[in-house]
């Protein structure tokens, strides 16, 4: 039993991480229609930051979370102005913008820290044991991190004039224009947001694993599955798709077949949205 | 009986859109029907044509059950329709947005179109019977002009021709002068008595109350998703529950 | 808006011309010039292991070139590589040999990807377009197919299995779970691994293999490992996650021991996670270790690229000068066949006097370079410099 | 009308002309095979056409069913001892039925919805083929041996000139077919399609079949000319290069998806003299391109066609 309870946790831990990257993305798609494949790479970008940071100048960990969660808010911004001319059109056209987008990113990554994987040191590698459990302290910070980051968006959203009119965007759009919302600057607000919530997650899981140019690509391929199980544009989808997922991998892992445990989240997720064509939350067509 | 509905009911969640309405449409007349805004009219025309599934209620269409069915299963039975907000093909000659209105009607599959065999007959037919609707509606001078840069009226006219262009027995026609303007309803009005004449009941939604008088044989009225009254354009017209209910400024003025 | 089209029109244009025109011009060659030729992965997720095998040709053609080229008769030829990316892709490498063969002239092919290698073999005996295949991977198996152009330098992996084995089970391990990379490579090394150790009577506990090149997090693979009480994990796959799987099940509690396979480096993994973390490894010895010039090399490769050298760069260094000496002595740069014929002539290349060791070379193309495994034991490689001239035990 | 047939198939003759003699113009050998690369990739793209470009649904599965025909292909080869030929068209066939499967699934979903699930379809796919030993052939991979009369690189070329014409004669045959129109009208309104009676799932299981179908006789030839596979023929990367090759060269035209695949697949071929940047320059190309020429090559360029017959008619009017 205890076995499961650590499988659980696992499960968690990724979900965490999942569900941060995955909220950025279903604000982008579901509030502005752009399929922003190359969100998981400026998670990537984050995780190097943070590495330069606090390898290469020596800024304390929790310092370079901050500065780089702010660097990634103004990033938001820029990425903003590369995609408006494609927002309104197919699609399509913006996920190839995004791959465009992604391919640069990669290799001048690869080109500035060289094509090897870089190491963060773990801020807290303690390990805890309890009830037959294992895990590092800074899984534990993630996890509960992962949590607070949740619960400021869902009051930003909720409780501030700029967050509620990224809810009324999402709802719709034409109806915010008309009301004085403009449509412009919310966006770029929710560039801003994703991208930080993307820096946000690459700094605290970061240090778990090593960092490397091609680190999020299945990241961003998952959490693209997740916001779609969710139901685009909604955020307690994410939330929710994001543990649903890492923990369908972890108990995948543990009791069916570690190398095929994508296959068997993807199959599910086909068969849930054959069952449910909008995903889980998803009202509107 | 060309069309027969019976205790038709649609709720969405607590609101009931179409509440028990029967319903009869005769072939080869024209039926009115008119109501206030959201009185459900266009609800009702969306589970007639399988749009959408009513919640209790039966639909038949020649006697057959099509309760339930899909649009495109209602459709080749002979009900063809028009939508509101004139739907049509946008990016798309006036002449191909006919010819895929007539595509129901012919057989021809992936493998004709390597071998164009009987696609070339049928082809030649689907061309033919393109340019006798378009020239019906009175489009045939544009038949290569792409359906979205028309004017209102002829996208209305466009509509109501790709309605027909699948022979269909009886036409749903969803407010075919809405946004049109009053020069051109009287050239509207002629085309759907046109109709009539060609043997092709018509069901119309109309918020022009004399032009729906006029026209129908028969009216059917709706408010709050419950018929109110229910006859020929000079029984309604004197039915006190309509007048209260609707016509009253509306019909005198 | 029309502006700005034109503009990224021009853009665009003037971008590909440029990229035409500068391939073109690096296109034109000198009239005594011999061209080595190498697809590998240089960009996306393999380029770190291309590039390293890069690093090492280009540093034997340097000194190759600084030594006057490559001397026949009275004449000589400058020796110049040709490197096209090929991201670890069989149609891109088929391409990429194709183009280096006939276009650029290339008889002697560099390749480090064992999947780019197969479908090479259909292709490099073609007439009038022959080339030599360096096939540097250690899946015996390309030489196989009697193809008589291809000359594989590292050892097969099959031979560490067994040594693996013996070493551990000398440990007094005898429960291993496997936790390797999944595909081909991986699989064949845990089928190979897997046999060794059964007949030598140990069990395996668990399989629990992971995808090293998609993964960043090895804990629940690791977890269900360990559920399985294993004395030893057989691991490996690129050597930086393989690190990883080291540091992971160590902070989980496990305290055995760690097979690791010959793609992983033992001293690459040292250098990501450090070497208190590396006890109770087993694998391939560190590059600097068995041969007695390494460390010669090792210096001044760090001068030059300012990273620590790698059996990749050690190896394919002494191939290419290998191939050199084989070309002097058939007295052609240009015939593939009469080059490979020479190679048995020039052997044996003595690890005092280059990186590695390559004794000798069978007729199938399979050469033989003595090995070294090590096992990390207080913080020291042990063992490291014991070579184990693994052909000689062959049946 | 014959001049404007001449101008209508004029550009069409010519390429066809060239690409007839192309290998005895003095073109390197290496060229030869890159253009061979290009004509396999551009029946694949022809084939994500159909269900994107003429259909409307944006299938990221293409690159998995070019593996499941070029996998197929060596299964019927090497397992089951099947003639090539009779391999090829089982491989092609089966391709479909599995489109028909998977179809039947993705089509209740719409937009991006089906993109997603297409696109976890192309993973699964991909992830089966490497970890299933019997299917991948393990770390040989799986060879493929084909009929002696294509050995050559020059009859290869022209096996594949032939099956390239073979799929853009189909393709026109679509565009303007009845069947065609059905698809067309899916992409355009599906609501309005519905209620005109044209079955939507239908045609587009239909539709997908047929691409599918394409997609495993390019894999197929693929596996031919490389005479290898490797797990990397399924790839989901695979689907994005033939979106990239689509959008570039124009969705829904006839002629776009060879443009777009000749262009850029000799462009990065060519840009491998840069090594490592090329995928930097590559990607702002892409950008650019994408947004300042949304309908691709083809589309730009008819487009501007228009403008200029139009701006000459409004001259000869006035």
């Amino acid at each position: 039993m205890s076995y499961f309870f650590q499988q659980l946790v696992n499960g968690i831990m990724l979900g965490s991480v999942y569900s941060l990257v995955a909220l950025g993305l279903t604000l982008i798609f579901g509030i502005l229609g752009v399929a922003h494949f190359a969100h998981g790479h400026f998670y990537m970008l984050g995780a190097f930051l943070v590495f330069f940071l606090s390898v290469s100048f020596g800024v304390p960990y929790w310092a370079a979370l901050v500065i780089a969660v702010a660097v990634f808010c103004l990033v938001g911004v820029g990425i903003e102005f590369v995609y408006r001319p494609v927002r309104d059109k197919s699609d399509i056209n913006a996920f190839i913008v995004a791959i465009g987008m992604l391919l640069v990113i990669e290799e001048a990554v690869r080109a500035v820290w060289g094509t090897g994987n870089r190491r963060i040191t773990n801020p807290y590698p303690q390990v805890l044991k309890f009830a037959g459990i294992t895990l590092e302290l800074q899984r534990l910070i993630v996890i509960g991190a992962a949590i607070v980051l949740i619960v400021l968006l869902h009051l930003f959203i909720k409780r501030t004039r700029m967050g509620s009119a990224i809810e009324a965007v999402a709802q719709d759009r034409e109806g915010a224009a008309l009301v004085g919302i403009s449509v412009n600057r919310v966006s770029i607000l929710t560039f801003s947001v994703a991208t930080g919530l993307a820096a946000a997650a690459a700094a605290l899981a970061a240090p778990l694993a090593f960092i490397a140019p091609d680190m999020a690509n299945t990241l961003v391929l998952k959490a693209f599955v997740i916001i779609v199980l969710g139901g685009l544009g909604s955020i307690k989808g994410a939330i929710l798709g994001g543990y649903l997922l890492g923990v369908m991998e972890a108990l995948a892992i543990a009791y069916i077949s570690p190398a095929y445990k994508d296959v068997w989240a993807f199959a599910a997720l086909i068969l849930i949205l054959a069952i449910k064509p909008n995903g889980l939350f998803g009202g509107r067509d | 009986m060309l069309l027969k509905i019976e205790s038709l009911t649609k709720r969405f969640g607590g609101l009931v859109a179409v509440d028990g309405i029967d319903m009869k449409v005769e072939a080869g007349s024209i039926v009115g029907i008119v109501g206030p805004n959201g009185a459900g009219k266009t609800t009702l025309f969306n589970l007639m044509s399988g749009q959408l599934k009513p919640t209790s209620g039966r639909i038949t269409f020649e006697g057959v059950d099509i309760t339930g069915s899909k649009p495109f299963r209602i459709a080749r039975l002979g009900m063809g329709r028009t939508f509101q907000n004139t739907s049509l093909f946008d990016r798309l000659p006036l002449k191909i947005n006919m010819a895929i209105a007539r595509r129901m009607r012919t057989q021809s599959g992936f493998f004709d179109s390597l071998v164009p065999l009987r696609e070339r007959e049928e082809e030649a037919d689907v061309a033919r019977r393109a340019g006798e609707a378009l020239e019906f509606v009175g489009l045939a001078g544009s038949a290569e002009s792409i359906a979205g840069s028309l004017p209102q009226i002829a996208k209305k006219r466009l509509a109501v021709g790709m309605a027909l262009v699948g022979e269909p027995k009886l036409v749903l026609l969803d407010e075919p002068t809405g946004g049109v303007g009053a020069g051109d309803i009287s050239g509207m009005i002629e085309l759907i008595c046109q109709i009539k004449d060609r043997g092709v009941a018509v069901c119309v939604i109309e918020h022009k109350m004399r032009m729906v008088m006029g026209l129908s044989d028969r009216i059917v009225v709706l408010n709050f998703g419950r018929k109110i009254a229910c006859g020929t354009p000079e029984e309604v017209s004197g039915d006190p529950e309509v007048i209260k209910a609707y016509l009253g400024s509306g019909y005198s003025a | 808006m029309a502006t700005r089209k034109v503009v990224a029109l021009l853009v665009v244009t003037l971008m590909i011309g440029g990229l035409i025109a500068t391939c073109t011009s690096c296109g034109d060659t000198g009239p005594k010039e011999v061209v080595i030729g190498l697809t590998a992965p240089l960009s996306g997720g393999g380029a770190q292991y291309g590039t390293d095998c890069q690093r090492g040709i280009e540093m034997a053609i340097e000194d190759i070139n600084k030594d006057g080229g490559v001397k026949i008769g009275d004449d000589s030829y400058d020796v110049k590589l040709s490197s096209l990316d090929d991201r670890a892709e069989p149609e891109q490498g088929v391409s990429n040999a194709t183009r280096l063969a006939t276009d650029d002239g290339a008889k002697i092919i560099f390749c480090p990807v064992a999947t780019v290698i197969f479908p090479l073999l259909d292709i490099n005996e073609k007439k009038d377009e022959e080339f030599l295949i360096l096939a540097y991977t250690s899946i015996e198996m390309v030489t196989d197919e009697g193809n008589e152009l291809i000359v594989m330098p590292p050892p097969p992996f099959t031979v560490y299995t067994k040594l693996f084995t013996k070493l551990a089970m000398q440990q007094g391990w005898t429960r291993m779970a496997m936790v390797q990379t999944t595909g081909a490579y991986g699989d064949a090394w845990a089928k190979g691994m897997g046999l060794a150790w059964q007949t030598a009577g140990g069990t395996i506990t668990d399989h629990a293999r992971a995808d090293y090149y998609t993964e960043t997090d090895f804990v629940p693979f690791l977890n269900k490992a360990l559920a399985s009480s294993p004395d030893v994990l057989l691991i490996g796959g690129p050597s930086q996650p393989t690190a990883l799987v080291v540091e992971q099940a160590k902070s989980l509690g496990f305290e055995g021991g760690f097979i690791v396979m010959d793609q992983a480096k033992i001293d690459g993994m040292a250098g990501q996670i450090g070497m208190d973390k590396m006890e109770n490894c087993i694998g391939v010895a560190p590059v600097e270790a068995p041969f007695p010039a390494t460390p010669v090399f090792a210096e001044r490769y760090k001068k030059k690229y300012n990273e620590q050298v790698t059996w990749e760069s050690a190896i394919n260094y002494t191939a290419m000068i290998l191939l050199k000496d084989a070309m002097e002595s058939a007295k052609s740069v240009e015939d593939p066949m009469a080059i490979r014929k020479a190679v048995p002539g020039v052997l044996p290349m003595s690890g005092d006097e280059f990186p590695v060791t390559l004794d000798g070379i069978e007729n199938k193309g399979l050469m033989h370079m003595p090995s070294a495994i090590t096992m990390v034991k207080n913080g020291e490689y042990t063992l490291s410099s014991d070579l184990i001239y693994w052909w000689k035990e062959k049946d | 009308m014959t001049a404007e047939n001449l101008r209508k198939y004029g550009v069409f003759i010519a390429a066809l002309a060239v690409a007839c003699f192309l290998p005895y113009i003095g073109i390197s050998k290496f060229m030869l095979n890159v253009i061979i690369y290009a004509g396999i990739f551009s029946i694949a793209t022809m084939s994500l056409n159909i269900i994107m470009g003429y259909t409307g649904q944006v299938s990221l599965a293409q690159g998995a069913f070019y593996g499941i025909g070029a996998y197929g292909l060596a299964i019927l080869t090497n397992k089951a001892g099947l003639n090539f030929w009779m391999a090829m068209l089982l491989a092609c066939l089966i391709t479909a039925f599995v489109g028909l499967l998977i179809g039947l699934l993705a089509f209740r979903t719409k937009g991006p919805y089906f993109i997603i699930v297409t696109l976890c379809f192309n993973f699964i796919v991909y992830v089966v083929i490497k970890n299933w030993d019997w299917l991948s052939g393990g770390v040989r991979g799986q060879k493929i041996t084909g009929p002696e009369l294509f050995a050559g690189r020059e009859a290869r070329y022209y096996l594949v000139l032939g099956f390239v014409l073979l799929t853009l004669f189909i393709m026109w045959r679509i565009s303007r077919s009845l069947e065609g129109l059905g698809f067309m009208a899916v992409r355009d309104n599906e609501p309005l399609a519905d209620a005109l009676g044209i079955n939507i799932t239908y045609t587009k299981i239909v539709a997908f079949m047929i691409s599918c179908f394409l997609a495993g006789l390019a894999g197929c030839l693929g596996a031919l000319h490389t005479g290898y596979l490797s797990p990397t023929s399924a790839h989901y990367l695979l689907s994005f290069n033939f979106i990239i090759y689509l959008l570039v060269g124009g969705a829904g035209t006839l002629y776009g998806p060879i443009v777009g695949t000749f262009t850029v697949y000799l462009a990065l071929e060519f840009m491998k003299g840069i090594g490592e940047y090329r995928f930097m320059i590559f990607g702002i190309i892409l950008i650019l391109v994408v947004i300042y020429f949304p309908r691709g090559i083809v589309g730009g360029l008819k487009s501007l066609w228009k403008k200029v017959a139009g701006s000459r008619q409004a001259e000869e009017g006035a």
